[in-house]
């Protein structure tokens, strides 16, 4: 895939009551936005384990969205808050393991904030697509020479077996 | 057993099918996902022959599962569902992919839809097949209600309640009922006595039989859930006893400790260290303030004992607790008035002579300080002219970004009454007049007939200092007037500052207490502002009044009434059922950590000490799944938003993402031969 | 009747795994006597080309600790996983990766500049690095292919059972090898997939009390003197006791240590860390997103070496990135290196 | 902490009190204050108005040295104006590319370069309450002003809200009123604390000046204040310079010394009023530098409330957050 024509894949977390529904007014009042964007609707940012934003970059996301209601807005009261902690958790950590910021966002919008989210949506999306792909899994397949080493290492057993005793 | 898994692709006329080809994509989840049987496109699925197609292919074909790709299941996952059940399928085997809201009105390009189309549907279909039956459960309505607050919003609602024949609880703070409204002269745009209306009610709410009215007294706890609330209310401590007391007013005469009232007369009179915020209190035992009374202090005095008639002085009294049941709960806690000293340069608490809307509310009441003379802080000059600010606080982005909905009017009654009673001249200084109920605007129009003034304009500042002749002694109010465009310095004798309405300085509390959420100003929120304005998110607790936001009157009144039939709505139905999405702890995989202890803002996890594990009250849990997310050992299960189902989702909405060699590292193949 | 062939084998992994099998005392002879030991490079002098020479699966059960950071490893994976009926994944190492695959943060080349060049206790002016294969006079001679991604033994070929823990514990130990003995007899063995311990978390066998969590800081074992009888993390102590699988018998929070994690997490769970963080990230107690940040800043500054002390290898996420978009090599994370002490 | 300095011309001459005392109390508090090698005038406060290349220029000229000065990021004026016109001109160039265009233009001229943002520009008076704070003042007070009713005196330039730097409510502060009472005085309500003491009108229209220098001063008379404590040469210049004049034209006997914070701070640490500088003004201190250390008056209990007394109570202020 060159540069060009790279499009992410991003799969956006969107809380139930706020985010979910700004999705639907930014689809109510036609508003376009990039289609890189993928939503899976839980009902609270609470719900968002930091473990599915990790599955869907091994699984080969460019970018993770998680989008719930403004700090203090929350329909569950408090729980966005959680989300902020463990966004900032999980920022940290992928910051040592060389994923880059823009990959992961935190994003809030109200039920009221269809062209917010859309924009939220294109900005990520801009970002992402200048960062390139992650292909996350690419990073643990080795070169392939080593398979030659295991070969060879078989051969040289099957040769020695092959000395009279 | 292998699912059975029905998809069905709505056109929405031409809403999705405009952008989305919805053939082809039928096609491809029959031939592409697994466990589709049958994939149909069809023109509105919503249709009552798009739910009947449904209902015959889950009896015909034997589904197990259903998926609909068409709107945003806000719209029609109960439509579908319904469809479902009809058909004797469980409903939340039915899952919905929005493909109108999230493709086909939001994409432009045909080929990057169909493929996010594919996506989303690879997504629906892949948690479907890990959907569970689950069934809603049915609780009981106690018919007993609490109302919080006892202003004009909690008087309503609960008069509507007990003449309904329900048993009401009202609470209230203060030792009477009466809220703001009694602290009022007169009532805009009637001019009616705001006593002459309200009184009555008053006492029809202190001699209901239906109610039970427990003022001098707080919320201190409530747990439960819809239909089931328990509520703990401390009695503050009278030192009165109640049954006693036949509030002669005696004690009240009698004491000799002369207090400033910051409450009722919002520091503008005085009371005694017993008393009654006003004479028509209702109930009418008096109270004493243990900070203000000489005995309390100093250990002696004991005026109020020694002359009661009817020994109910009861020094060693103690705040007392009383635990309710209730099924129900109505929050009408009011407001605050903004605190006028932040804005030092409109001179409130510098300048003798600038009042508040509430002091000169209680300036004008005949049962005031100055029983209805409208006189500066000398207590004795009547005013030649009176400026009137609005916006105080108000439409500020320093202080409250919105408008604050009655201060219009306020100004338009206090310029009314001052011209009235003193003959002096009154000018309003506004930004925008906003009269907007019904004989509001007449009610401008009369004043501007009776000759008060209007100057456009936001105030720069109220000073002392004087510049011009005539303007010695004054308080110069100075704007520029934006009609004529100029800079005007008018010179006055008082000024009235039309303070915002804010929330109570405790409604962030207030509303953790009882499980709502506030807005970012404070308001409690509602749970739709246009379509259901007095119900919040959180079933069985209701609000109305100013605790939702500002509003004159007639809407406090309105919402308290809307309230009161939500619940009796409630109550006449006499169960409610909960929704099945909550969350569950297995208990062997618990190991009693209590991370997720104090996650739970609806109080539905319990520790529980004898077994060392953590417990999901389901008809407290509201499904959030925060508690799931949290748990280390990953021994909580969220309904419907399950670990699998959530994870088989995003697999399916990656399917087309390059997944080098998933979790297994690429491994040698064919296995390598060992030389024999 | 034969005695069922045991082979017993060591790769990459500190040895403690090995020293465990001794530390069951004395049950050790009856190892010896119940089992024909076929394999043990550390114990009997057995050679590889005999377990070549041997029939597929006619090793009864093989023990294999250590992860699989080279090419020999992986042939020896390979070959024992071909010549035995049950593989048990042994030890942390084996199991998630442990602490060689914290070496996951780096590539083979920063590996190698590190330990070559680097490290204090090293001379080498000449900055010779291994290589794979070297021209002697007598011809040539090869190495071993060292990986930039350490593995873990499942991650290389199929794996019947695990025994958690850095190392496993004694009684553990034994409580396989009478499963297995047991399982030979004809009795049923638990799925393959199992791993071998509790289905819960090492709180349940924590002795402390515990109370609602609020943590306003994290601290480090060295900032506080840990009260002996409440909860380590109440006290700030990052403990893993919460996500950790039980079988230890809390072990270390027993003797005033957080538990650090070894025994992986708890059954069904894709991701140690990912259930460290979120826990605790849950109850930080702030909500304001630059607190949160400094109290993660100031008590976490090594994340990965908390939350995934032994699992990185075994992680979702398995290694941080090469390169910058995730397919190049050659990332250069920053080694740190020791500041040298200052005497006063 | 430490500052790049830059006094501005009136410190070196008329305000040459206000450089002394800024001097005296920055030692005291342990700020370090290095002026900016060469440092020019910064145009005043009409220059920008008539030649805007010039005028930035000239201020920019300032902030390119003092950004050379080798590890400072906060640039201190005592001078209202010259603060004003620092904080403009590095607002402006960071805002508008033209404007950083145009200056560095000219700069450049000179050899010089200034990127907008790299310093942190303050006024003495922010510096003071922000930096070392209230509690700190206090604890070094030695000599409380005790009995000494002071006006606390803005001046208009240094809370304007765009290019504000300060913390301070733009319409109504109150730091200079809390420093004060910090060091033991009692302050005066001023309300026309933030209003104009004429600017250069004294040397246009002297008329316009002496109207509002008259509203000033009348207003520090109608409070009993002892002194006007000001933050700005410029009105320290007017209010004294032409309170003789003022007092000829409208037929007053205005006799209110005018002081800066600084040499009020300094008294308080227990200066000597010679190295502050007092005693240079026109309208002489004397007396009210007299309450200082005399005896603290007995303060009347506060009257109780009869019966029969009409008046209605004042508001009480909350408390303060």
């Amino acid at each position: 895939m060159s540069e060009q024509t790279f499009e992410p894949k991003i799969v956006a977390f969107l809380c139930n009551w706020c985010s979910y529904r700004a999705a639907d007014l930014a689809g109510t009042a036609r508003m376009k936005y990039e289609p890189n964007i993928r939503i899976l609707r839980v009902m609270c940012s609470g719900r968002v384990d930091p473990t599915f934003v990790l599955k869907a970059f091994a699984l080969g996301a460019d970018g993770v969205m998680i989008a719930g209601c403004h700090p203090g807005e929350c329909h569950y009261l408090e729980q966005n808050y959680k989300a902020m902690r463990r966004y900032e958790m999980l920022s940290h950590t992928l910051k040592v393991m060389g994923v880059e910021p823009e990959r992961l966002r935190l994003q809030w919008a109200s039920a009221a904030e269809g062209a917010q989210l859309s924009a939220a949506i294109n900005d990520m999306v801009e970002k992402v697509r200048r960062l390139g792909p992650l292909s996350w899994a690419g990073n643990w397949s080795e070169n392939g020479y080593h398979l030659e080493a295991i070969e060879r290492l078989a051969e040289e057993h099957a040769e020695a077996m092959e000395v009279p005793a | 057993m292998a699912e059975r898994v029905g998809v069905y692709i709505c056109h929405c006329g031409s809403n999705i099918a405009g952008t989305v080809d919805v053939e082809s994509l039928a096609q491809w989840a029959k031939d592409t996902l697994d466990g589709v049987v049958l994939a149909r496109d069809y023109k509105f699925m919503c249709s009552s022959l798009g739910q009947e197609l449904i209902e015959e292919d889950i009896k015909e074909q034997g589904l197990t599962r259903v998926v609909v790709a068409a709107c945003s299941p806000h719209l029609h996952e109960k439509t579908f569902r319904k469809a479902c059940s009809n058909a004797g399928l469980n409903p939340y085997l039915c899952h919905m992919v929005s493909l109108r809201e999230q493709v086909s009105w939001v994409t432009e390009d045909k080929v990057a839809a169909f493929e996010k189309a594919k996506a989303l549907l690879a997504a629906g279909v892949r948690r479907v097949h890990l959907h569970e039956e689950l069934e809603p459960t049915e609780v009981p309505v106690n018919p007993n209600t609490l109302v919080v607050g006892g202003g004009i919003a909690g008087i309503q609602a609960s008069l509507e309640l007990a003449d309904a024949g329900y048993p009401v609880y009202l609470v209230e703070r203060e030792p009477s009922i009466g809220g703001h409204m009694a602290q009022f002269d007169k009532t805009f745009p009637t001019l009616d006595c705001a006593a002459c209306i309200l009184t009555p009610k008053m006492s029809d709410v202190g001699g209901h039989p239906n109610i039970h009215l427990m003022s001098y007294a707080e919320v201190e706890e409530v747990t439960g859930y819809v239909g089931n609330f328990s509520a703990r209310i401390r009695k503050k401590a009278r030192y009165i006893n109640e049954a006693d007391c036949t509030g002669c007013g005696i004690c009240i005469e009698k004491c000799p400790k002369r207090v400033v009232d910051d409450v009722f007369e919002v520091g503008l009179g005085y009371r005694k260290a017993v008393y009654r915020p006003f004479p028509q209190a209702v109930p009418k035992f008096p109270v004493i303030d243990r900070e203000d009374c000489t005995y309390f202090e100093r250990g002696t005095c004991r005026a109020c004992e020694k002359f009661c008639p009817t020994e109910a002085i009861d020094f060693e009294q103690v705040d007392e607790y009383v635990d309710l049941e209730v099924g129900n709960v109505i929050l009408a806690t009011g407001y605050d008035l903004f605190d006028c000293t932040k804005i030092p340069q409109y001179g409130y608490g510098r300048l003798a002579n600038v009042f508040t809307s509430l002091e000169f509310e209680r300036m004008c009441n005949a049962a005031g300080p100055t029983e209805g003379k409208i006189v500066l802080r000398d207590g004795v000059t009547t005013p030649k002219s009176v400026a009137l600010i609005h916006c105080v606080g108000s439409r500020d982005k320093r202080h409250n970004p919105y408008c604050s909905a009655v201060c219009c009017m306020s100004a338009l009654k206090f310029g009314h009454l001052v011209m009235e009673k003193t003959g002096a001249e009154v000018t309003s200084f506004y930004i925008d007049m906003r009269p907007l109920h019904k004989n509001y605007e007449e009610f401008y129009d009369r004043l501007q007939q009776e000759g008060m003034h209007f100057v456009r304009g936001r105030v720069a500042e109220v000073s002392d200092a004087a510049r011009r002749p005539g303007e010695e002694g004054k308080l110069i109010v100075q704007a520029e007037d934006t009609l004529i465009g100029r800079q005007r310095r008018i010179p006055v004798d008082m000024v009235i500052l039309l303070g915002a309405l804010q929330p109570r300085a405790d409604a962030k509390e207030t509303a953790l207490r009882f499980g709502i959420s506030c807005s970012m100003d404070g308001w409690f929120t509602e749970r739709h502002p246009k379509l259901d304005p007095v119900a919040t998110m959180t079933d069985g607790l209701f609000i109305a009044g100013t605790c939702q936001g500002p509003k004159d009157i007639p809407d406090s009144v309105a919402q308290g009434a809307a309230a009161s039939a939500r619940v009796q709505g409630m109550i006449s139905v006499g169960t409610v059922l909960i929704e099945p999405i909550v969350a569950s702890i297995e208990e062997a995989r618990c190991s009693g950590c209590r991370i997720c202890n104090n996650l739970c803002p609806f109080n539905a996890i319990d520790y529980l000490e004898d077994k060392a594990v953590s417990t999901i009250n389901a008809a407290l849990c509201k499904g959030c799944g925060t508690c799931v997310a949290a748990c280390p050992a990953q021994a909580i299960t969220g309904a419907h938003f399950n670990y699998d189902q959530i994870t088989a989702e995003l697999e399916g909405i990656l399917f087309d993402a390059p997944r080098g060699n998933g979790r297994h590292a690429r491994r040698l193949e064919p296995a390598l031969e060992p030389a024999s | 009747m034969t005695k069922p062939k045991l082979a017993l084998y060591w790769a990459a992994s500190c040895g403690g795994c090995e020293i465990a099998v001794l530390a069951i005392d004395d049950k050790i002879l009856k190892v010896a006597e119940a089992f024909d030991i076929v394999l043990w490079p550390v114990a009997i002098d057995a050679k590889v080309r005999d377990i070549e020479k041997m029939p597929d699966k006619s090793i009864d059960v093989c023990l294999f600790n250590g992860g699989i950071r080279n090419s020999e490893q992986e042939y020896m994976a390979q070959l024992l996983r071909r010549k035995s009926k049950i593989l048990v994944a042994f030890g942390s190492c084996a199991h998630e990766g442990c602490i060689p695959g914290l070496a996951n943060l780096y590539d083979r080349q920063s590996i190698f500049e590190y330990v070559y060049m680097q490290s204090p206790s090293v001379d080498n002016p000449q900055g010779i690095l291994p290589q794979p294969e070297y021209q002697a006079p007598e011809g040539t001679l090869h190495l071993p292919v060292f990986y930039d991604t350490l593995k873990t033994l499942d991650q290389t070929v199929d794996v019947e059972y695990y025994v958690p823990g850095c190392p496993p514990e004694a009684e553990n130990i034994w409580g396989v090898v009478e499963a297995v003995v047991a399982g030979l007899g004809g009795a049923p063995l638990p799925p393959p997939g199992t791993v071998l311990g509790k289905e819960t978390t090492v709180c349940d066998e924590c002795e402390r009390t515990r109370a609602e969590k609020k943590i306003k800081a994290f601290k480090r074992t060295w900032e506080i003197k840990p009260e002996a009888e409440t909860c380590l993390l109440e006290q700030g102590l990052v403990c893993a006791g919460i996500a950790t699988r039980a079988g230890c018998g809390a072990l270390c929070p027993k003797v005033n240590s957080p538990c650090i994690g070894c025994h992986g997490p708890n059954a069904g769970v894709e991701d140690f860390g990912a259930r460290m963080m979120t826990a605790l990230a849950s109850v930080i107690d702030s909500q304001d997103p630059n607190e949160i940040q400094r109290i993660i800043e100031a008590g976490i500054p090594d994340p990965v070496g908390t939350f995934y002390r032994f699992s990185l290898a075994h992680s979702l996420l398995r290694r941080s990135a090469l390169g910058g978009n995730g397919n190049g090599r050659g990332l250069k994370v920053p080694v740190p290196v020791p500041q040298a002490e200052v005497n006063p | 902490m430490s500052y790049a300095y830059y006094p501005g011309c009136s410190l070196t001459h008329s305000a040459e009190p206000y450089d002394l005392s800024t001097r005296a109390i920055c030692e005291a508090f342990g700020l370090a204050l290095a002026e900016i090698d060469d440092w020019n005038c910064c145009g005043a406060t009409e220059y920008i108005s008539i030649n805007k290349a010039g005028a930035y220029g000239l201020v920019g000229r300032n902030l390119a040295l003092a950004s050379e000065q080798e590890g400072v990021r906060e640039l201190v004026a005592p001078c209202s104006a010259c603060y004003l016109n620092l904080r403009k001109v590095d607002h402006n160039m960071g805002v508008y590319p033209s404007i950083e265009a145009m200056t560095n233009y000219a700069l450049a001229a000179g050899g010089l370069h200034y990127t907008p943002g790299s310093l942190h520009i303050r006024h003495l008076l922010d510096v003071v309450v922000e930096d070392v704070g209230y509690d700190a003042i206090a604890a070094k007070v030695v000599r409380k002003l005790d009995g000494l009713r002071l006006a606390p005196y803005y001046g208009c330039l240094i809370v304007r809200p765009q290019i504000n730097g300060g913390t301070a409510d733009p319409e109504y502060p109150t730091h200079l009123d809390r420093l004060l009472m910090t060091i033991g005085a009692e302050v005066v309500d001023f309300p026309l604390k933030t209003h104009c003491c004429g600017g250069h009108m004294s040397q246009i229209s002297a008329e316009t000046a002496y109207e509002l220098i008259r509203h000033l001063l009348q207003n520090a008379a109608d409070y009993d204040a002892d002194a006007i404590v000001c933050a700005c040469p410029m009105c320290q210049f007017n209010l004294d310079a032409f309170q003789s004049q003022v007092n000829r034209h409208f037929g007053t006997d205005y006799n209110i010394p005018v002081l800066y914070f600084t040499q009020m701070i300094g008294l308080a640490l227990g200066m000597e009023a010679e190295e502050l500088g007092i005693g240079r003004e026109v309208v002489a201190a004397d007396a009210a530098l007299a309450k200082i250390g005399s005896a603290v008056p007995e303060v009347a209990a506060p009257r109780r409330p009869r019966r029969d007394d009409k008046a209605l109570p004042m508001p009480r202020r909350r408390e303060e957050v």
